[in-house]
């Protein structure tokens, strides 16, 4: 057994790490060069469209190919907002979350009533639904779609900054509601539905509040792509590419994990940008990648290195012994029986 | 004496780090039943397992008929005459109660005989006639159990092996069971019982193994066996 | 604003020593047949003035051979910008060419904006292109929807079809069709002709059976509008099945490609008609080398094995305005190359450039038609209309 | 003593085919009543409708002066009605600690620091607390039969819904779970057990319960109820030993 | 009427086909329960293969099926054993991912040997049609798509109703372990399964090939119309798979009928997610 004193002093090297990480990104665009500043930027974003479509797959079971339709709303609500109103950017990021929560609200009430690869596909089905809701939709541009004109000299530091709050705020969030009764209810639910009800779960309550945490910052995420994007257009921005993006960063990184889609990310934007000169067999060699990756660590990355060497990053799981609140490196329970 | 039929020489098997068969040796003749009982967590359906080929051995040797069959797939296995009642009652959730039998029937040899081997399990288990178009997941508890059973015996096995028989049935149904046993036994089927009522399968088999957390610590002939030296080895007094 | 982040090398030694030039071109995806053609025809453009040791750049005083970097877009309008952020903050590029519909010219251009970097745009619909402007750092050059359809209009009149003739609009629900549409509808009404138009249908439609039913009942002579390729070969085959078969079609986009239009077989293909941007009949030369089009084309043709497309002009055409604008600039610096930008007054293989307070510069456009080879086993294209007198018809429009 | 369960002429179908066909019973609180019948009587079935998991066609179940006929199983499990399954359904991915800490929170509604002592409790009591940590889809049979009723009794309920938790076991092992029912019954717990094992039935339980095709054979005094002659008939098989 | 009469006729005729491009992906995901992302890039890899198969024999596309059932079903089993069944028991995204990874690859290997241009397996009939009426025509190659759904789609249900095999597929897919136990080879089963699929997607590809002009990039269309198909019908329901695809073609046909052009893909949509709301589970899954 660790004593007191060991584990404390593990946790405040663990908080050390962690202030000089998070003030070394904070510093990065008056210290790096703009590439590598552009290059965090897009991997803080797709950090947090991993950890979300993560929280709903990895912890809820909710395998959604439907995130798409947070990201478009997002973009849009950004066009639109400040387009025709007016309105300063970031409360238009804002008020497209909350459009997104809204409308995840209401296709709960359809969605949630599937379970497993119906709600996967059902998800899908809608956002190719809104795809051509939008791209008939003469206020948002038609199939046209929208420039986001005010964002147009926004400079890269800018959206760096929020992209890199996003990213942190998912992550914090993701770890916060896994150790809380809501993520407890979550990982429940996804093992077996009916005997966490008669645990009393209430298993709508419980999804619900899933889908509307994921739809709010995945939407807000939208818009930060957007921001750097300009360009608003429905059959892109619903594009199924989307989760595909979250799904790969996820899986490759290890699902139901947290450091996961952090590496994951770090992979997927790396390898994006290193590929796209190959011309024709980039996509060849990505989606090679991802086959090989999984089957030789279906479990993803970090998920394959915490089997082999029993610890967890950021873990979720409560130790029996433990207070379990603070980020500490934790040893997974080793079988006791022998 | 007749030959033997099965015999397996210092089984390990592991889930991961964890020993779950430590050297577990015991062997079958032909037209016997054994019993293998012992604890809760013993090793007994682990090494059930590492026999049926669904979990590979980590060491020692297993041979059918005088030929190795160590690590051959389950399915050629079933294709030389072995069947296995895995514990639970577990059925094709998704199929009806006689698709379920049918399966049963799967292996070229069996398939000849289905309708006769069909009849014989309803015979044995009316109620699956009755629900024979259910689908199995919706069935009770003892229901699956006796689907579970049916099942195995439709393959026509020379050896079959039942893993927790009397699980979730009535009295009655188990009794019914045990009966039934010991006569296909007498047509010649050869049978391992691995149970937890000790009593029955002293009663039933002609010999026994006691395990011990993963080890076989005893065995002999049930009738022989005093009660006193099975508890002690059960336990590991 | 973010046009200070762009850095300025003020000093006399280069960091590299020769000019790099960015193109984001859609490799794969739908739109791969764009694509094709790079970077065989950048390369041919950029050779002779590398051959000669470059262009002279005066900070530097030195010649700087050109180099060209391609990234692949996968069609995508998110890849796009994303592969261009990197082309401009990573590789640092000079300059950007974008090229190939609103897909890939919209997104770079928009980045060029943003990011201030000097950016020759050219092949995707004018009107699609200012939608996203006004620009600063953004130069375009194609044609104007208006242009397409006095083309189409000219050859129908030439044809016969007076005022009260029957048109049937297959207008999509994407970009082109979204612009073409109020532009067709207005004009056809001044000139008395009668639409028929279904309303805007999804790309990738996989039954036609309501249109098809809405053009027989209006009794619709002629078919114009944009689509896809595919789905107008779709559209095309139902039309025939259900016994429907306008006297004349002239349609955007849908069978640019000679392999798009003998992909829809030689009964559908032979008679159909289209905007053509590019031909090997064009006759403008090369301003780097004197080709023709012909001869650029030809020799496509003899090293690739493929038959030739349109926008390997348009590709080809980018580099000849990006080595005239820094010939003329002899300057890497971005205001500098800009300002050339804005100043250019050439003749590339596509036609004259010259940009007009909008960024803009318009290029020909005349009308052809698919005609059945020698062979009849084949269609192949001739130009039957033509708005500008340089460029010469060789075929005599038929109806079918 | 009060009546704490009341079932009242309740009917129960899957689709169409008809299971319960008006059944009523009362159980007294603070009472182990035990459930016996043959293979596919119904007793699984009337498990599930007294959680929650199939609503009957007709009649009432009132719980506590309370008609929850209609409920959804968590509301019931918040109201305080625990069960078990028959087939073991642990959350796998869990540990066995994670697994009773999901009913301590959700279903009793505490907070996850006040349950902490509580979940320790009843792993130490249910025999699972040397193997908090393990995760729950390595257990053994009967180590997940205790995980059932440790996830069960997580929920805080007042009353205990047991499907077959002895079955498979050993006869030391049962009588553990005997001594386990008789120390929750001392709590002030109502228990309704569901098992084959006669035996134990007649042995722990106040009252035994049996069921045939849905309909109440016999409700009464465990002894009386096992010496009734259709009892023996349709459940216990004609005796030879 | 006549307009109407022909949307019906037509969108009867699109739902035999939908369904038969359903079918695979349904047995698939039902069966196997696997989601296969690829599946519409399989059925575009079939037309490519049987338009080299006409390109270098000149036989009609159908009879190419005798050269392209087989080099499908092989390209589904190996896929299969190679690869789908090392992720298959590790939870429903691993797959995906897998069969997301298969699709870009057949995508782009396609790209790379075929380009971009438009291919088709045209025959002389693709543009004859049975006139019944000055109005009212049945297209040929819809009347044969139709009829050979159909016939699949019996074909199908009669080997899982009645086969060993095809109840081996389904006690597979239900519990691995037990399946073996009855002597099911569990390492072929799958790949016999992913197989089978593949053939009706070599169908299915041929038929797209013979109706519509297709490109590298095309089977991400067809993925859509089978996933549609497939949660109307519930998965792994051969005769809902059938219904399904009819009702999605009709669906979608007579929302252009009735409400233009632009309504077509939503009307699709819209009957889709209302069979959602009333059966979630599909229209013919328990
Ligand atoms: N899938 C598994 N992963 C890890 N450990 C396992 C697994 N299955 C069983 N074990 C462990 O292996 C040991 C032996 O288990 P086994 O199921 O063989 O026992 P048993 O004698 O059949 O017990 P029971 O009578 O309860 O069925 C137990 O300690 C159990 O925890
Ligand atoms: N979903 C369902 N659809 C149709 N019939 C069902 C369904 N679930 C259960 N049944 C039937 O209802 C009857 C009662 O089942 P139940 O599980 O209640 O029996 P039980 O008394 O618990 O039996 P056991 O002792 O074997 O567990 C059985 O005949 C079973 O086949
Ligand atoms: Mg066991
Ligand atoms: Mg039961």
């Amino acid at each position: 057994m660790k004593t007191g004193f060991l584990s404390d002093s593990k946790r405040l090297i663990k908080a050390l790490i962690m202030v000089i990480v998070l003030v070394g990104l904070f510093v990065l665009p008056n210290v790096a060069n703009q590439y590598t500043t552009m290059l965090v930027m897009l991997i803080c974003m797709y950090i947090g469209l991993g950890q979300m479509w993560n929280l709903l797959a990895g912890y809820a079971g909710l395998v959604s190919l439907g995130q798409q339709l947070y990201i478009g709303i997002g973009g849009y609500a950004l066009a639109v907002l400040s387009n025709y109103y007016n309105i300063p950017i970031l409360i238009g990021l804002v008020v497209g979350g909350l459009v997104s929560v809204g409308l995840s609200v209401a296709l709960s009430f359809l969605l949630l009533r599937m379970k497993g690869m119906y709600f996967a596909v059902a998800t899908w089905i809608t956002a190719e639904a809104f795809i051509v809701i939008f791209a008939g939709w003469t206020y948002m541009g038609s199939g046209n779609g929208l420039f986001i004109k005010a964002v147009r000299g926004m400079p890269t530091s800018t959206i760096y900054y929020y992209s890199l709050i996003v990213a942190i705020l998912t992550i914090f969030i993701v770890v916060f509601l896994l150790r809380s009764k809501l993520g407890l209810g979550l990982i429940a639910i996804r093992d077996n539905d009916s005997a966490a009800e008669t645990s009393g779960v209430t298993i709508f309550r419980t999804k619900l509040y899933c889908m509307m945490i994921s739809s709010f910052l995945t939407s807000i995420i939208g818009g930060l792509f957007y921001m750097s994007q300009v360009w608003v257009q429905p059959y892109a921005a619903f594009a199924i590419n989307w989760t595909i993006a979250g799904m790969f960063i996820v899986v490759i990184g290890g699902i139901g994990t947290v450091a996961g889609p952090i590496l994951g990310a770090v992979i997927y934007v790396i390898l994006n940008q290193y590929l796209s000169q190959f011309g024709g067999i980039s996509m060849i060699i990505l989606g090679v990648i991802a086959i090989v990756v999984i089957l030789f660590a279906p479990k993803g990355i970090i998920g394959s290195l915490q089997n082999r060497f029993g610890f967890e990053i950021l873990s979720a799981r409560r130790d029996a012994n433990k207070n379990f609140m603070g980020m500490q490196i934790q040893e997974t329970s080793e079988n006791t029986e022998q | 004496m007749s030959e033997i039929l099965l015999r397996a020489e210092d089984i390990y098997a592991n889930y991961g780090d964890f020993q779950a068969v430590q050297g577990a040796s015991f062997e079958i003749r032909k037209g016997e039943i054994i019993s293998i009982i012992g604890t809760n967590g013993a090793g007994k359906s682990t090494l059930m397992k590492a026999i049926g080929g669904t979990l590979a051995p980590k060491s020692g040797k297993v041979f059918y008929k005088d030929t190795e069959i160590t690590g051959m797939p389950t399915h050629k296995l079933v294709d030389l005459g072995m069947s296995q009642v895995p514990e639970g009652g577990r059925v094709f959730a998704r199929m009806t109660v006689m698709d379920n039998l049918v399966m049963g029937s799967y292996t070229p040899r069996a398939r000849k005989h289905k309708d006769n081997a069909l009849e014989r399990v309803y015979d044995l288990f009316p109620v699956l006639k009755e629900k024979a178009n259910q689908v199995s997941g919706s069935l009770s508890g003892g229901q699956r159990q006796m689907v579970a059973i049916g099942r195995a015996l439709m393959s026509e096995p020379e050896l079959v092996c039942f893993d927790e028989i009397s699980l979730g049935l009535a009295p009655t149904v188990i009794k019914d069971i045990y009966t039934k046993i010991r006569q296909i036994n007498k047509e010649g089927m050869t049978i391992i019982l691995v149970e937890q009522d000790v009593k029955r399968s002293l009663k039933t088999s002609d010999r026994s193994y006691v395990m011990l957390k993963g080890k076989v610590v005893l065995s002999g002939k049930s009738s022989e066996l005093a009660e006193e030296d099975v508890k002690k080895a059960y336990f590991g007094l | 604003g973010g046009n200070g982040e762009t850095e300025d090398p003020g000093t006399a030694t280069p960091e590299r020593d020769y000019i790099l030039i960015g193109i984001p071109n859609p490799s794969t995806g739908p739109i791969a047949s764009f694509g094709e053609g790079t970077p065989w025809a950048e390369e041919l453009a950029i050779k002779t003035i590398n051959e000669a040791g470059g262009i002279y750049i005066e900070e530097y005083d030195m010649k700087m051979p050109i180099q060209l970097k391609f990234v692949d877009t996968e069609s995508d309008p998110t890849k796009a910008s994303e592969v261009t952020q990197k082309l401009i903050v990573d590789d640092k590029v000079d300059m950007l060419i974008s090229r190939h519909t609103p897909d890939t010219a919209l997104p770079v251009s928009a980045m060029a904006e943003r990011y201030g970097v000097p950016t020759v745009s050219l092949e995707c619909p004018i009107d699609a292109w200012l939608s996203g402007g006004p620009y600063e750092w953004a130069f375009h050059s194609f044609w104007s929807i208006d242009t397409v359809y006095t083309t189409f209009s000219q050859t129908w009149k030439d044809l016969g079809f007076g005022e009260g003739t029957k048109v049937g609009i297959l207008m999509p629900n994407d970009p082109d069709g979204l612009a073409w549409l109020p532009i067709f509808q207005e004009r056809l009404a001044a000139d008395g002709f009668v639409v028929s138009d279904p309303g805007r249908y999804p790309n990738m439609n996989s039954d036609w059976t309501a249109i098809i039913n809405q053009f027989k009942a209006d009794g619709v002579e002629i078919v114009t509008g944009v689509n896809i390729p595919p789905d107008f070969a779709n559209f095309a085959i139902q039309s025939k099945q259900l016994g429907f078969e306008p006297k004349f079609t002239s349609m955007g986009k849908a069978y640019l490609f000679s392999s798009d239009a003998n992909a829809l077989g030689v009964d559908i293909a032979e008679g159909l008609s289209a905007e053509v941007w590019w031909s090997p009949f064009h006759p403008y030369k090369s301003s780097l080398t004197g080709q023709t089009p012909a001869e650029i084309l030809e020799l496509y043709t003899a090293e690739s094995g493929r038959t030739w497309t349109a926008p390997i002009g348009y590709k080809y055409a980018g580099l000849e305005i990006a080595i005239d604008v820094l010939t003329r600039a002899a300057s890497l610096d971005p205001e500098k190359i800009r300002d050339a930008i804005a100043a250019t007054d050439m003749t590339t293989v596509v036609g004259p450039i010259k940009y007009n307070d909008q960024h803009i510069s318009e290029t020909p456009l005349v009308m052809g038609q698919w005609f059945l080879n020698d062979a009849g086993d084949m269609v192949e294209l001739k130009i039957i209309n033509s708005l500008y007198p340089e460029i010469p018809v060789n075929g005599e429009a038929f109806l079918k | 003593m009060s009546t704490i369960l009341e079932v009242d002429n309740i009917h129960v179908a899957y689709g169409r085919t008809k299971i319960i066909p008006g059944l009523s019973f009362k159980v007294e609180e603070g009472q182990v009543l035990g459930v016996i019948g043959p293979n596919g009587a119904g007793k699984t079935t009337l498990m599930n409708a007294l959680i929650g998991l199939v609503i009957p066609t007709e009649g009432k179940i009132i719980f506590d002066g309370m008609d929850i006929t209609k409920l959804p199983p968590d509301k019931r499990c918040h109201l305080g009605l625990g069960r078990t399954y028959q087939i073991p359904r642990p959350f796998e991915g869990m540990t066995v600690y994670e697994n009773v800490l999901v009913g301590a929170t959700h279903g009793a509604g505490r907070t996850e620091h006040k349950a902490r002592p509580y979940c320790t409790e009843v792993l130490k009591r249910t025999g699972l607390y040397e193997k908090r940590d393990t995760l729950a889809g390595q257990l053994t049979l009967l180590d997940r039969k205790r995980l059932e009723i440790a996830r069960a009794l997580g929920t805080d309920p007042k009353i205990l819904l047991l499907d077959e938790v002895a079955a498979g076991l050993t006869d030391a092992e049962v009588h553990d779970v005997m001594d386990l029912v008789a120390e929750l019954k001392k709590t002030g717990l109502t228990i309704i057990w569901i098992e084959h094992v006669i035996k134990t039935m007649v042995e722990s339980t106040d009252k035994l319960l049996c069921l045939a095709t849905g309909c109440l054979l016999r409700y009464g005094d465990p002894k009386e109820t096992m010496n009734c002659l259709e009892v023996q008939e349709v459940y216990l098989g004609v005796d030879e030993e | 009427m006549d307009a109407l009469l022909q949307s019906l006729i037509q969108g009867v005729l699109l739902g035999g086909l939908y369904a038969l491009i359903g079918i695979g992906m349904s047995l698939i995901f039902g069966i196997v329960k696997l989601t296969n992302l690829a599946h519409g890039d399989f059925l575009i890899l079939a037309s490519y293969i049987s338009y080299s198969v006409v390109a270098a024999t000149g036989m009609n596309p159908f009879v190419s099926l005798i050269v392209v059932i087989p080099v499908m079903f092989a390209i589904g089993y190996i896929v299969q054993n190679t690869m789908l069944n090392r992720v298959i028991s590790k939870g429903a995204e691993p797959p995906l991912l897998v069969t997301f990874g298969i699709s870009i690859v057949i995508q782009n290997l396609l790209l790379y040997y075929y380009t971009a241009d438009a291919r088709n397996l045209r025959s002389p009939i693709a543009t004859k049609s049975i006139i019944i009426t000055d109005g009212i025509r049945i297209p040929y190659i819809y009347l044969i798509g139709f009829l050979v759904g159909i016939i699949v789609i019996v074909a199908l249900g009669f080997y899982f109703r009645h086969t060993y095999q095809g109840k081996a597929i389904k006690a597979a897919a239900d519990d691995r372990e037990v399946a073996q136990l009855m002597g099911v080879n569990i390492k072929s089963i799958y790949g016999i399964a992913m197989g089978i699929s593949m053939t009706t997607a070599a169908i299915a590809g041929v038929l797209v090939g013979m109706i519509y002009n297709f490109y590298p990039t095309s089977g991400s269309a067809y993925l859509v119309i089978a996933f549609a198909v497939v949660v109307i019908g519930g998965m792994g329901s051969t005769y809902g798979t059938l219904a399904a695809g009819i009702l999605f073609g009709l669906a979608q046909v007579m929302g252009a009928h009735f409400f233009g052009a632009s309504a077509q893909l939503l009307t699709g949509y819209v009957v889709l997610l209302i069979m959602l709301i009333f059966r979630p589970q599909g229209l013919f899954q328990r």
